[in-house]
């Protein structure tokens, strides 16, 4: 057993940071579409995969990390917006299993049809060149890339925040994830908000495919194990809770990290446990409303 | 200033008190719902709540139907104290209610939704005698559903009922525990003329058996029909006494200028 | 078709044990192969046990697979490490299944909705790991092996059941006496009660029904007959794979109960039947069988929410009741 | 759903035929068999509900059945599909030379999902309904496990094509059951033996949570005991984790001479992977117990760039080994110039050893085949191989290969062959050790 110095804790934090940055980015997505359409999206680990497939393809096509950066999230966002239009909007008001279990037949579709289209054995995918290698933090050497990585989390939360502060699409948003009923009220087209709100959300899980993407091994079933780790995350978070989504996406990917140093076997369980604990004394998340789908 | 009153009013009925609210209040956050309300209500007695729109009946209702519990005080059901027990604690010992929002077992047919609600008095956990054999409770549940004009109706599911009927299957449902307090909050809401006048009728009927409490806005409406009257401002007992009582005191009048 | 149905309909809602236990003696002959007609048989009565916590009483788990597994396990080890009768090991499977049951009810029941779904799923993955990791007793990611009953003699038959005909039929008195008991209970007063929790559970506490106390019964009783299901197919395969305790396994359950008709009877019997049958012709043509499923799979949720037998059903009554309808 | 609804056929043998056409994917005619497929799909949903499945009188000179379970969807779907190509390359090349004494050999290729309930549940169609006369195949150790369980119960013959140690032991193995494919103690022994000389004898594994990762530990500890090398930590991960950098930093702190990634496939890839990504290859050789040809190709150059690990096999000993030559230029004209991977020639070898001893015991009765395969001694594809006695554990050399990051002739030129070892009884583990008598 290697000795816990401050330099390796403090490594192993930037790891977990590192890694809640991509929980923390899904959880946005499917809290974002749960708190307006109250719809639990078991394809948002399908749109993940989708999203790094693609990324790597626009990525050799246009011979541009950054350009796939911006097309795949646009092209994932719209097969969402698709589904939302003609898979999920004939089962808004049918309650919270439907849609659930739609999303889930939706997942083997979308898994099976990335296999016809780029192969079972995956894509290999590569960091771009200009990130690559590691840097010394003085704590210990780094990946660059998953610096990166925390940079673009930021970011886009921080957009994410501006946009639903900021704008009139931001305050419907606010309005609806309170109350649904607000919106309707408010005099705007429910379903062009809706539509729009679970391909942004879609659009955020393409996103973060493309990020992750270089950091794994990109294939069909990428995006099984994804799922379950950010549906804790949004639960623990508290569904419908963006705040939620991003500090227990954080919280989480600690709590992985430290548990994968001090006891390894269990860091997969401990973000269950986890999941377990908060909910048992929180039930409705640490950031969500009580009440919500009693 | 009218709690004197109250103490006195207490003396001479001790003897029938059936439930009995102590220093109630209750806060919600910042806001002060209730404070310090104590008000007793007699056997066999029809008797409503009343004040304009955010005075706390509603509050003070679910306190004294167990639905959510005060912050201080107490409620007394013959003279045990109840206060804090769970809902069904308070069904068992006689207390059934009906919700301002209409709130039946939609897809059962409106003739289980009452079998269920008699069942209860005959078998709670009972996993295998066949529930259609359970001596007299279909026949009990069918009684009822007369009684409350349902009976043409009883295996169309109670969600495809018209509104005022869903109401009127609450009242049955309420009714099968065979209760000595029956609270309702607001039973007339959204019921045409006609239903509503059918209402009344049959809650007066009612009221010969059991104490009835009505929450109600509508002031004319109880004003005929009720014992007593207890009025209530800002989570504050403004006056309780009977309609004439009310009529006159001047604090109500005030409170209720232009309305009623 | 409706007015052929309805008599056909009437008589098998009149005695529905009876008559699913009439086809049950027949079916392995319309099945391709006996492992499958087992298999649909352990799985019938996994969704049929999910049924009746998920359709009756609205309570949608996603931790059903701890209970198919725990099942198998508890029998698997009772016969692999303990030798013992695999009549008691079946018992102990059970019972074991149950027990869990009312620790993972006790504490999920106090969440609602999507958060009663995500607590089950919790705890299920914890009992995941609890086994995966006890390897000496349960043989860890590999499984159990070795799970064989011998061949024994019972009035003056010899039963093998490496004969699949032979298993069939002793599996099918198992599920018998299980589909019995459901029965039964469902049309209890106790049934009763459980389905006014899922219509209305404030309305039902409001009629003096104690709603924790009877969820919490319901979780055990569904535990306890998916427990069954497990403990017979840990003697049905003679081997206990970890993915038995898996959530993905806890998936199926939903879907059996979905695509067969959540809150029905024979719905999820149905639905495990079709399921399985369809996966394993679906699988032999094409290798992109999880295309073919997920499609199924929706165009059930949109166009048949209540399911294969859900919607004979619903056409009968509106055959019969046509007032139950409008 | 109507479609569903089996209807009675007197030939059930049929639908499965159908299916098999179907499972054994034909690289060069992809076209021709989809239609066909499409065909088997309307065939196929009628017939396969045949009444009176079972006891089905087989007549003389029927065809020779194995039964060839594998994961032909899922995490090894590209492996198991190479295994069937293989496979298929075996029968057919048994066929043309007549088969025996009339009798044609037939495929059945089945999809066990790499879930061993899926495994099992096949396995017991194959033997009950199509009345299989032997099974070969399997991709993992869960899997080879389950059906070895099935199969041991029913006195069918089973030559596992996938790794495990457990199968070898007294306690899962029966006189039916043959295994074919490398075992973890003998592949990481071989790995140790020359990693460790060569790189140095500082230690850290980071090991997949599950049997088959510790039995690789633990072959990699015995064969360094003896070399002097020194475990600084096993680091045990979940199996089939996606992200690995929570382990690294602790790795990064041990500074190993080697680093041995006791994980397979998709793990084995994201762990090079991060590691790399890590900086962990300044200081630290990489090494890997088992190199898949398809991980490899499937991650990519960077990711394993100078990573060494052992395999069964690899088309790149054409070079040095006839046999391998006369097997890549079979499979290479079968399938349009590809090559074999390591998991597809085991397919091959496992279904040829089992015709052969077929021929050799004139009967396709168990024992008897049983019997001739214990005694079987044969050059398939990788020079001379043989069975133990006492746990049939196939004894065979093992090839230590490096990946290659520049200078590759084509997709399929990855790794460079940095030694071969010897098959030799004495890297197994001894047969008292395993349970077995004698």
């Amino acid at each position: 057993m290697v000795e816990l110095t401050p330099q390796l804790l403090g490594l192993q934090l930037v790891t977990g940071v590192a890694l809640g940055a991509i929980y923390a980015l899904l959880a946005v997505g499917l809290s974002l579409i749960f708190g307006m359409l109250t719809v639990v999206n078991f394809a948002h680990g399908a749109f993940f995969m989708v999203g790094a497939f693609l990324g790597i393809y626009f990525q050799t096509l246009t011979g541009s990390f950054a350009l796939s950066l911006v097309i795949t999230p646009l092209v994932v966002g719209s097969v969402g917006m698709l589904a939302e239009r003609f898979l999920v909007r004939p089962l808004y008001g049918r309650g919270i299993d439907y849609p659930l279990l739609l999303t889930f037949g939706l997942s083997y579709v979308l898994i099976e049809l990335m296999r016809v289209l780029f192969g079972i054995e995956g894509l290999p995918s590569s960091t771009p060149a200009m990130l690559r290698g590691s840097v010394d933090l003085g704590i210990g050497r780094f990946p660059l890339y998953r610096l990166v990585l925390i940079g673009a989390t930021a970011a886009v939360v921080l957009g994410l925040w501006l946009m639903i502060e900021k704008t009139r699409f931001g305050l419907i948003i606010r309005a609806g994830s309170r109350d649904p009923e607000i919106v309707r009220v408010l005099g705007v087209d429910v379903a062009r908000v809706w539509l729009l709100v679970f391909g942004l959300g879609t659009a955020i899980a393409g996103l973060s495919g493309v990020l992750a993407a270089p950091t794994r091994a990109v294939n069909p079933e990428m995006g099984i194990t994804v799922l379950a780790e950010s549906f804790v995350v949004t639960v623990v978070g508290g569904m419908g809770s963006l705040m939620g989504a991003v500090v227990a996406g954080l919280l989480v990917g600690v709590v992985f990290s430290m548990t994968s140093l001090l006891a390894p076997e269990f860091a997969e369980l401990s973000i269950f446990v986890l999941m377990a604990l908060v909910l048992l004394v929180r039930p409705q998340g640490l950031f969500g409303k009580a009440g919500l789908m009693g | 200033m009218n709690a004197p009153l109250i103490q006195r009013h207490a003396m001479d009925v001790q003897a029938d008190i059936l439930i009995e609210a102590r220093h109630i209040s209750r806060q919600f956050g910042a806001f002060q719902a209730l404070t310090d309300i104590s008000v007793q209500f007699r056997a066999k007695h029809l008797c409503a709540i009343i004040g304009p729109n955010g005075a706390g009946k509603s509050t003070f209702f679910n306190i004294l139907s167990g639905a959510i519990a005060p912050s201080s005080g107490s409620v007394l059901f013959q003279g045990q104290d109840i206060t804090g027990l769970e809902p069904h604690e308070y069904a068992r010992r006689g207390i059934a209610k009906s919700f301002q929002i209409t709130n039946v077992f939609k897809q059962l047919s409106a003739h289980e939704n009452v079998r269920v609600a008699v069942q209860m008095r005959h078998a709670r956990f009972d996993f295998f005698s066949p529930r259609a054999k359970l001596a007299g409770v279909a026949q009990t549940a069918q009684a009822l559903l007369e009684r409350v004009g349902l009976a043409s109706l009883g295996q169309k599911p109670a969600g495809d009922l018209a509104h005022g009927q869903q109401r009127s299957l609450e009242v049955a449902m309420a009714l099968a525990a065979d209760p000595q307090l029956l609270l309702m909050d607001e039973p007339t809401a959204g019921m045409s003329p006609e239903e509503t006048t059918v209402m009344m009728d049959l809650i007066t009927e009612l009221a010969a058996e059991r104490t009835v409490i009505l929450v109600e806005h509508k002031m004319k409406l109880v004003m005929g029909i009720c014992k007593t009257l207890i009025v209530l401002h800002h989570g504050q007992l403004l006056a309780q006494g009977s309609p004439e009582d009310i009529r006159a005191n001047p604090e109500v009048r005030r409170v209720y200028l232009g309305q009623g | 078709m409706a007015p052929l149905l309805t008599p056909v309909l009437t008589l098998i809602a009149r005695h529905r044990v009876l008559s699913v236990l009439l086809f049950l003696l027949i079916f392995p002959w319309l099945m391709p192969y006996e492992a499958l007609a087992v298999n649909i048989l352990i799985f019938g009565l996994y969704a049929v046990g999910f049924n009746l916590l998920f359709g009756y009483t609205g309570m949608l788990s996603f931790g059903h697979a701890a209970f198919l597994g725990v099942g198998s396990y508890l029998t698997g080890m009772s016969i692999v490490h303990a030798h013992l009768h695999w009549l008691i090991a079946i018992a102990i499977g059970v019972g074991a299944s149950g027990l869990v049951g009312a620790l993972m009810g006790h504490l999920a029941i106090r969440t609602r909705g999507i958060y009663f779904s995500m607590v089950t799923l919790a705890l299920g993955q914890i009992v995941y790991y609890g086994f995966y990791k006890a390897e000496r007793w349960t043989g860890g990611e590999n499984g159990l092996r070795g799970v064989t009953v011998p061949a024994f003699e019972f009035a003056g038959w010899t039963i093998d059941f490496t004969n699949p005909v032979t298993k069939y039929y002793v599996m099918l008195g198992f599920v018998a006496i299980a589909l019995g008991l459901v029965s039964r209970i469902l049309a209890s007063p106790f049934g009763a009660v459980i389905e006014a929790i899922r219509e209305n559970e404030k309305r039902a506490a409001a009629c003096g029904y104690d709603v924790a106390r009877s969820k919490l019964l319901v979780f055990v009783l569904s535990a306890a007959i998916c427990g069954l299901a497990g403990s017979l197919r840990a003697i049905h395969l003679s081997v206990v794979p970890i993915d038995s305790l898996h959530y993905l396994q806890s998936g199926q359950a939903v879907m059996m109960c979905l695509l067969g008709g959540m809150g029905t009877f024979f719905g999820p019997f149905v639905g495990a039947a079709v399921f399985l049958y369809l996966e394993d012709v679906v699988t032999t043509l094409t290798r992109h069988w999880m295309a073919v499923v997920g499609t199924i799979f929706m165009v059930f949720i949109l166009f048949f929410p209540r399911g294969i037998w859900g919607s004979l059903i619903a056409r009968w009554e509106r055959a019969t009741t046509p007032s139950a309808q409008t | 759903m109507s479609t569903l609804i089996p209807a009675p056929t007197p030939n059930p043998e049929h639908s499965t035929s159908h299916a098999d056409q179907h499972a054994a994917p034909q690289a060069n005619m992809q076209a021709t068999s989809r239609r066909r497929l499409l065909q088997a799909g309307a065939a196929g949903t009628v017939l396969a509900g045949a009444p009176f499945a079972i006891n089905i009188v087989r007549a003389q000179g029927a065809p020779i059945k194995i039964g060839f379970p594998t994961p032909l969807t899922g995490a090894f779907s590209a492996e198991a599909q190479d295994q069937v190509r293989a496979a298929e390359l075996a029968v057919k090349e048994f066929n043309d030379g007549g088969g025996f004494n009339g009798r044609k050999v037939e495929l059945l290729v089945r999809d066990d999902k790499l879930n061993p309930g899926e495994a099992a549940s096949r396995t017991l169609e194959l033997i009950e309904k199509d009345k299989v006369d032997f099974i070969v195949g399997s991709l993992s150790a869960a899997t080879q496990l389950s059906i070895n369980a099935v199969t041991r119960e029913r006195k069918v013959i089973f030559n596992s094509i996938s790794q495990s140690d457990a199968i070898n032991e007294a306690k899962d193995w029966s006189p039916y059951t043959f295994h074919e494919a490398l075992n973890p103690h003998m592949t990481a022994g071989a790995v140790a033996r020359y990693a460790f000389p060569k790189y140095g004898k500082k230690v850290v594994y980071l090991t997949a949570d599950y049997a088959y990762g510790h039995e690789m530990v633990r072959g990699f500890e015995r064969a360094g005991k003896a070399l002097g090398a020194t475990t600084l930590a096993d680091i045990r991960h979940p199996l089939g984790a996606a992200d690995y950098s929570a382990f690294l930093p602790r790795i990064q702190a041990l500074k190993p001479d080697i680093l041995v990634l006791c994980n397979f496939g998709r793990d084995l890839v994201n762990s090079a992977k991060q590691a790399t990504d890590f900086g962990l290859k300044e200081s630290t050789r990489l090494v890997a117990p088992v190199l898949l040809f398809t991980s490899r190709v499937a991650g990519g150059a960077d990711a394993f760039e100078g990573v060494v690990g052992g395999t069964s096999y690899y088309w790149g000993m054409e070079d040095s080994i006839p046999a391998a030559k006369a097997f890549n230029d079979k499979f290479r004209r079968a399938y349009g110039g590809a090559v074999p991977s390591d998991y597809g020639a085991l397919g091959y070898a496992g279904v040829r050893s089992v015709l052969q001893a077929v021929v050799n015991a004139k009967s396709t009765d168990s024992d008897k085949v049983a019997d001739a395969l214990g005694r079987l001694e044969y050059n398939w594809y990788k020079g001379n191989q043989f069975y133990r006695k006492c746990d049939h554990q196939s004894v065979q050399s093992i090839i230590i290969v490096e990946s290659k990051s520049k200078g590759m002739k084509d997709k399929n030129d990855v790794f460079s062959v940095a030694s071969i070892e010897a098959p030799s009884e004495s890297n197994l583990r001894s047969c008292s050790e395993l349970g077995h008598k004698g």
